[in-house]
């Protein structure tokens, strides 16, 4: 098989906020440098930065303080962040937020008086959430996507990452190894430094919010590679995921939270509404709350046609709805459901991974010239993560690594030698479904969903764990054997539903073994047979290694840094009380 | 025609460029004409006797039609452009239909006059 | 000229004309109310300043106007390069200019 | 709690009754710049948008079937393509609405080199987004807390009205101008230059007006409206375009009005000159 291969200072996988501010900021630090971005989609137009719709969590009002808001979040997170990683999110959000608005040009709410218009957003004591209207994403990753076209980056776009090769002597990573997708030719980019920002992505549920690209790609490389992942247990389930059917891709995404904030009713399939029996905020609980409320009604049987709840807006009067939230009413229109007047059926949808890669304060990893961000990281959200600290987190620290690239880069002059076994190997990985009889790919991606939404879903108990890891290992084997038809390496889709499909299973693992090893309910992560969170101040987090085949688990006790349970930074708790957002 | 195109302001764009290269090539041929007054009043006068068959006058008809059309049109164009819009879309598609209107009107009285 | 000269031009050009021509069309309906005859024409424009003036601006606005509006045509409908539709559009709006100039001349200038 | 009882269990949507007959005839173009349409059916459901039938497709009849989607709610604009003659985003289009006599035609978007089946190379649209000067270069920086901008006022609410584009291409798709002539920058691109012109913290107003009021720039628009028309997320680049085309008027008139209004101190930006 023949390899292209480039040279680039700095390669960077992923164009969400991540990325981006990465290739940025590296340009800035050193127009010199050659950069490049390689991404799944078209550059900016792919991951889940762009679908943000909430906003941006910063400390800026008066009455705020990053205190607050780091106890926010830590709290949130219910004492499992890295807690350095979390101040420093809340310390540098503030730069960034100016940033983006005064040297992007991002174009911000205002209030009357021309500062910036900040709302309330759920589990959080200050209404800090910074916003375009609620389609934050769009003008975010617009802006970035402008300053990066202009400045000389190189695009490999539709470019899939399929390996991180290491270096021949193990002094650190080597370069990438990735498919051009448009014409499934391998191109081997080396390079001094790499980012890893491909953004996880819970996409193994069977009802899943991000954007169809992520599938987990980059954990699933980390892991291969060696790196530790942290957190992995922790995936954030949005309370309301639009249920469409299984044959359409709008079912699982986000109908947005603001509708229950506003008032809206959710009824079960019997036509009641059920909230006030699980919590005394009733629909404006909190998202695991009401997550696991519905999950528990829909266990119960009590479901609609098509197996989920409703949502109801109308005794709001339609023309209110249709005035306060016209993005979500004409979004269920278009898809043929009315929203302000009628019920629409609605579900729990898998939407963020809290977990991830661990990673340093600079942005870098275990292994020297590799760099993480963005939601491929774990550590800075813990057990919870804050809806607003998501786009947050990829900005602020897609900009660390851009700068610590660029200063790492200056020190190392040298490429390193990649080890060509490794580019072989992956080579061959990529190449076995083309060499094997024809499968039911759809079937098994629906059998993986299926069983992570029973086993490794919202309300998990160690028998269901331990069942979930057993079939996610018999689908392991039955991918090994599923071929592919088309012989056309040139953007397959099939190709890649199959590539995403094994990053997606290697990954499920790890949340299931995660999940298995916490044996307490936190945050997002909830055991039936322990529903209690355990003590506070013992708290650990899991991390998990790959060893060969094999997954290494270990507990680790997280390190209190800057503050204690039962301490605040702050003079009133912060962090509660925990409203829905609006 | 193809599916994009098929609206009301792609009809009128249409209109108005038609109309344009119509009047575009008929305007030498009027100042042609009225140039044989510089062979005295009668040239031109057999210019106009000429010009009285029907055939001419249904063309006549026609240019005068097409100026109304394009002044109307142009002059919508000229509006959405310079005048700032009052609101999203305003893009004076209303005009369209009673601009046509008006040119067919100014058409009628022009041939009423002339039988 | 550049492109942006061109377009103003043709804008101005278009916001002189379009009174011009309504003007003109009203004229045209009260001419032809019993037939066209010569007399009756160069009666009106032979050694009136204000009928010189103003068939001397229309052909004027008129051969900046159109020719214009014909390169655009000819580069966008016609496998013509640009130079090419800008040549034929300044050839265009010289016959305008000489063939009206001609006619304003014939209908005003008394014989 | 105090929750009226739903008087009906039977969820309330706008979905069409029955798309009789129940399956949907599909015409898709296969290949790149020579190719041929292949027809297939697949199932009509009561759920489904363009990007579902194009989905299925590729699922179970056509396995190296290419096309491009990313966020399947319509912010991405990644999946537009051209759906019985008219572009459109496949993802929040409802087969209802499109379907003719059960059948369904879908090509790539026009306006822009083909890759593959469905999918365009974007890279001449993006480009011209460049060219038109639709970028924002600031005087402030990070260390400066954000400008006041009053909501209210005018310019504010004129750039608003435009800046919420996806940059689908629908409208780049749509326009014969851009088919026409090459050189044409094509709605999005000025209209994005409209939303930076309007911008009062953008330091290179002028820069961006000679762009977009220059060579291939706003006079080149004819006012066809199909943009305006077909653009998913109601943005009018016709009105945008309308805007440029006043400014470049005015400042035609006034010759360099707007040359002052630059703060001395613009930043010049030199490395960020279009690669
Ligand atoms: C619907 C929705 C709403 C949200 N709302 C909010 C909100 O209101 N506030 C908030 O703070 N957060 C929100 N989030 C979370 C937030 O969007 C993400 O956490 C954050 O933007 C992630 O940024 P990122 O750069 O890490 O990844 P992304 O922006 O997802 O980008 C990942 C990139 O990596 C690329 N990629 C993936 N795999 C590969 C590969 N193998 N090779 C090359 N490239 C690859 C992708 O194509 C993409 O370009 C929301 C998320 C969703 C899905
Ligand atoms: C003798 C009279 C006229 C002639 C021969 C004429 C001819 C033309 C031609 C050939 C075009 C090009 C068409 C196109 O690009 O689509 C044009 C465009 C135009 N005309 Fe006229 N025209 C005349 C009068 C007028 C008047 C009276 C107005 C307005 C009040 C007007 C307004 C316009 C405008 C605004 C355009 C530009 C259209 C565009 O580029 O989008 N014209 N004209
Ligand atoms: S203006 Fe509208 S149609 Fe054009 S690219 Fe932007 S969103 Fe798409
Ligand atoms: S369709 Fe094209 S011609 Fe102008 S109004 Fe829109 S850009
Ligand atoms: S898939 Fe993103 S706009 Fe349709």
């Amino acid at each position: 098989m023949q390899v292209e291969r480039l040279k680039t200072d700095i390669l960077i996988l992923g164009s969400g906020g991540a990325g981006l501010f990465a290739a940025l900021h590296a340009k800035k630090a050193n127009p010199d440098l050659s950069v490049t971005v390689a991404t799944k989609g078209l550059l900016g137009k792919c991951g889940c930065t762009r679908m943000v719709q909430g906003g941006y969590n910063v400390a800026l009002a008066p009455g705020d303080s990053v205190e607050r808001h780091f106890m926010d979040t830590i709290v949130g997170g219910k004492w499992l962040p890295r807690q350095d990683l979390a101040w420093q999110l809340c310390v540098t959000s503030v730069e960034r937020i100016r940033e983006l608005e005064n040297e992007l040009g991002c174009f911000f709410d205002r209030n009357p008086d021309g500062t910036l218009h900040q709302k309330a957003f759920a589990g959080q004591s200050f209404d800090r959430t910074v916003h375009k209207g609620d389609l934050t994403g769009i003008e975010i990753i617009n802006r970035l996507m402008e300053k990066v076209w202009a400045l000389n980056v190189g695009r490999l776009e539709e470019h899939r990452a399929i390996e991180l090769v290491p270096a021949a002597d193990g002094s650190g990573i080597a370069g990438v190894l990735l498919v051009d997708i448009r014409t499934g030719a391998y191109r081997l980019v080396q390079a001094k430094a790499v980012l890893l920002g491909t953004g996880a992505g819970p996409t193994m549920y069977l009802y899943h919010t991000p954007s169809g690209d992520k599938s987990c790609d980059g954990l699933a490389l980390a892991l291969r590679y060696g790196l530790a992942l942290r957190d992995m247990e922790m995936v954030q389930f949005h309370p309301t995921g639009l249920l469409g059917g299984p044959d359409t891709r709008m079912t699982g995404t986000v109908l947005e939270e603001g509708l229950r904030g506003a008032g809206g009713y959710l009824l079960n399939g019997e036509g009641e509404r059920f909230m006030a029996a699980y919590d005394a905020a009733g629909e404006r609980a909190t998202r695991d709350v009401v997550s696991r409320a519905i999950y528990a009604e829909m266990r119960a049987g009590r479901t609609t046609p098509m197996g989920g709840v409703y949502i109801e807006m109308a005794h709001l009067g339609p023309e209110n709805v249709a005035r306060r939230f016209p993005g979500m009413v004409k979004r269920c229109a278009d898809c043929g459901f009315d929203l302000a007047g009628g019920r629409v059926e609605v579900v729990p949808t898998a939407h963020y991974m809290m977990g991830g890669v661990e990673f340093e304060m600079d942005g870098s990893t275990a292994s020297p010239g590799l760099y993480a961000a963005g939601e491929d990281c774990g550590g800075v959200h813990g057990a919870n993560r804050l809806g607003g600290n998501g786009v947050g987190n990829s900005t602020v620290y897609g900009g660390i690594a851009g700068d610590s690239m660029a200063a790492f880069v200056a020190r190392q002059s040298a490429f390193r030698d990649p080890d060509e076994s490794v580019v072989e190997a992956a080579i061959a990985r990529a190449e076995r479904p083309f060499a094997l009889p024809r499968g039911d790919l759809m079937g098994l991606r629906e059998l993986l969903w299926q069983d992570m939404w029973d086993d490794v879903g919202i309300l998990r108990t160690a028998e269901g764990l331990r069942r979930g890891r057993q079939k996610i290992a018999g689908h392991q084997a039955s991918l090994a054997a599923t071929g592919l038809a088309d012989g056309d390496r040139a953007f397959n889709l099939t190709w890649h539903d199959w590539l995403n499909l094994e990053s997606l299973l290697s990954i499920s693992d790890v949340i299931a073994l995660a999940a298995e090893a916490r044996q307490d309910s936190r945050g997002a992560h909830f055991r039936e047979d322990f529903p209690e969170t355990g003590e506070l101040a013992t708290s650990a987090y899991t991390r998990i290694r790959a060893d060969g085949e094999a997954l290494e688990l270990e507990m680790v006790p997280v390190d209190f840094s800057i503050v204690r349970p039962g301490q605040s930074l702050i003079e009133e708790t912060a962090g509660a009380p925990p409203v829905a957002a609006e | 025609m193809s599916g994009h195109r098929r609206h009301q302001a792609y009809w009128a764009f249409i209109g108005h460029r038609l109309s344009g290269l119509a009047l575009a090539a008929f305007l030498p041929l009027h100042f042609l004409a009225l140039a044989l007054a510089l062979q005295g009043a009668a040239a031109l006068d057999e210019f106009l006797a000429l010009a009285d068959m029907s055939l001419f006058k249904l063309a006549e008809w026609g240019l005068v039609v097409l100026l109304a059309v394009h002044l109307f049109f142009g002059a919508r164009l000229l509006f959405l452009e310079l005048h700032p819009w009052k609101r999203a879309g305003d893009s004076r598609l209303g005009w369209i239909v009673p601009s046509l209107l008006a040119a067919f009107l100014i058409g009628a009285v022009f041939a009423v006059r002339v039988v | 000229m550049s492109e942006r000269t061109l377009f103003a031009a043709q804008r101005l050009s278009a916001l002189l004309l379009g009174p011009l021509v309504l003007v003109h069309l009203a004229l045209i309906l009260y001419a032809v109310q019993d037939g066209l005859t010569a007399s009756e024409i160069l009666s009106r424009t032979r050694g009136s300043a204000g009928w010189a003036f103003f068939y001397g601006l229309f052909v004027l606005a008129a051969a900046v106007h159109a020719p214009i509006g014909l390169r655009n045509v000819l580069a966008e409908w016609t496998p013509l390069p640009p130079r090419a539709a800008g040549i034929l559009a300044a050839l265009f709006a010289a016959l305008l200019l000489v063939l009206g100039a001609r006619a304003v001349l014939a209908v005003v200038v008394p014989a | 709690m105090h929750a009226p009882a739903p008087k009906t269990l039977a969820p309330k949507t706008l979905a069409p009754k029955t798309l009789a007959p129940k399956t949907l005839k599909v015409r898709i173009w296969r290949g790149r710049e020579e190719g041929s349409f292949c027809s297939y059916e697949v199932p009509a459901r009561d759920n489904q948008t363009v990007l579902d039938v194009v989905t299925e497709v590729q699922r179970r009849h056509e396995p190296a079937l290419a096309y491009r989607f990313a966020c399947r709610v319509g912010v991405c604009g990644s999946c537009a393509m051209t759906v019985n003659g008219v572009p459109r985003w496949t993802c929040r289009t409802h087969v209802a609405k499109v379907a003719e006599a059960g059948a369904i035609t879908i090509e790539p978007l026009r306006n822009m080199p083909r890759i593959k089946d469905l999918a365009c190379d974007m890279r001449g649209f993006f480009d011209k987004w460049q060219k038109a000067g639709g970028r924002f270069s600031g005087t402030a920086t990070r260390a400066e807390p954000p400008a006041k901008v009053d909501p209210a006022n005018p310019r504010r609410r004129a750039a608003d009205a435009a800046i919420e584009c996806i940059n689908c291409a629908v409208c780049y798709s749509a326009c014969d101008v851009v088919s026409w002539n090459e050189a044409y920058l094509g709605p999005a691109a000025l209209n994005r230059a409209w939303t930076v012109v309007n911008d009062e913290r953008h330091a290179l107003r002028r820069t961006t007006l000679d762009l977009a009021t220059g060579e291939g720039g706003c006079g080149n628009c004819h006012t066809q409206g199909s943009c305006m028309r077909h653009c998913p997320v109601g943005i009018s680049p016709t009105e945008s375009i309308a805007g440029l085309k006043r400014m470049s008027l005015l400042s035609f008139l006034v010759r360099d009005r707007d040359a002052a209004e630059a703060p001395a101190g613009a930043r010049a930006e030199a490395e960020e000159a279009p690669a």
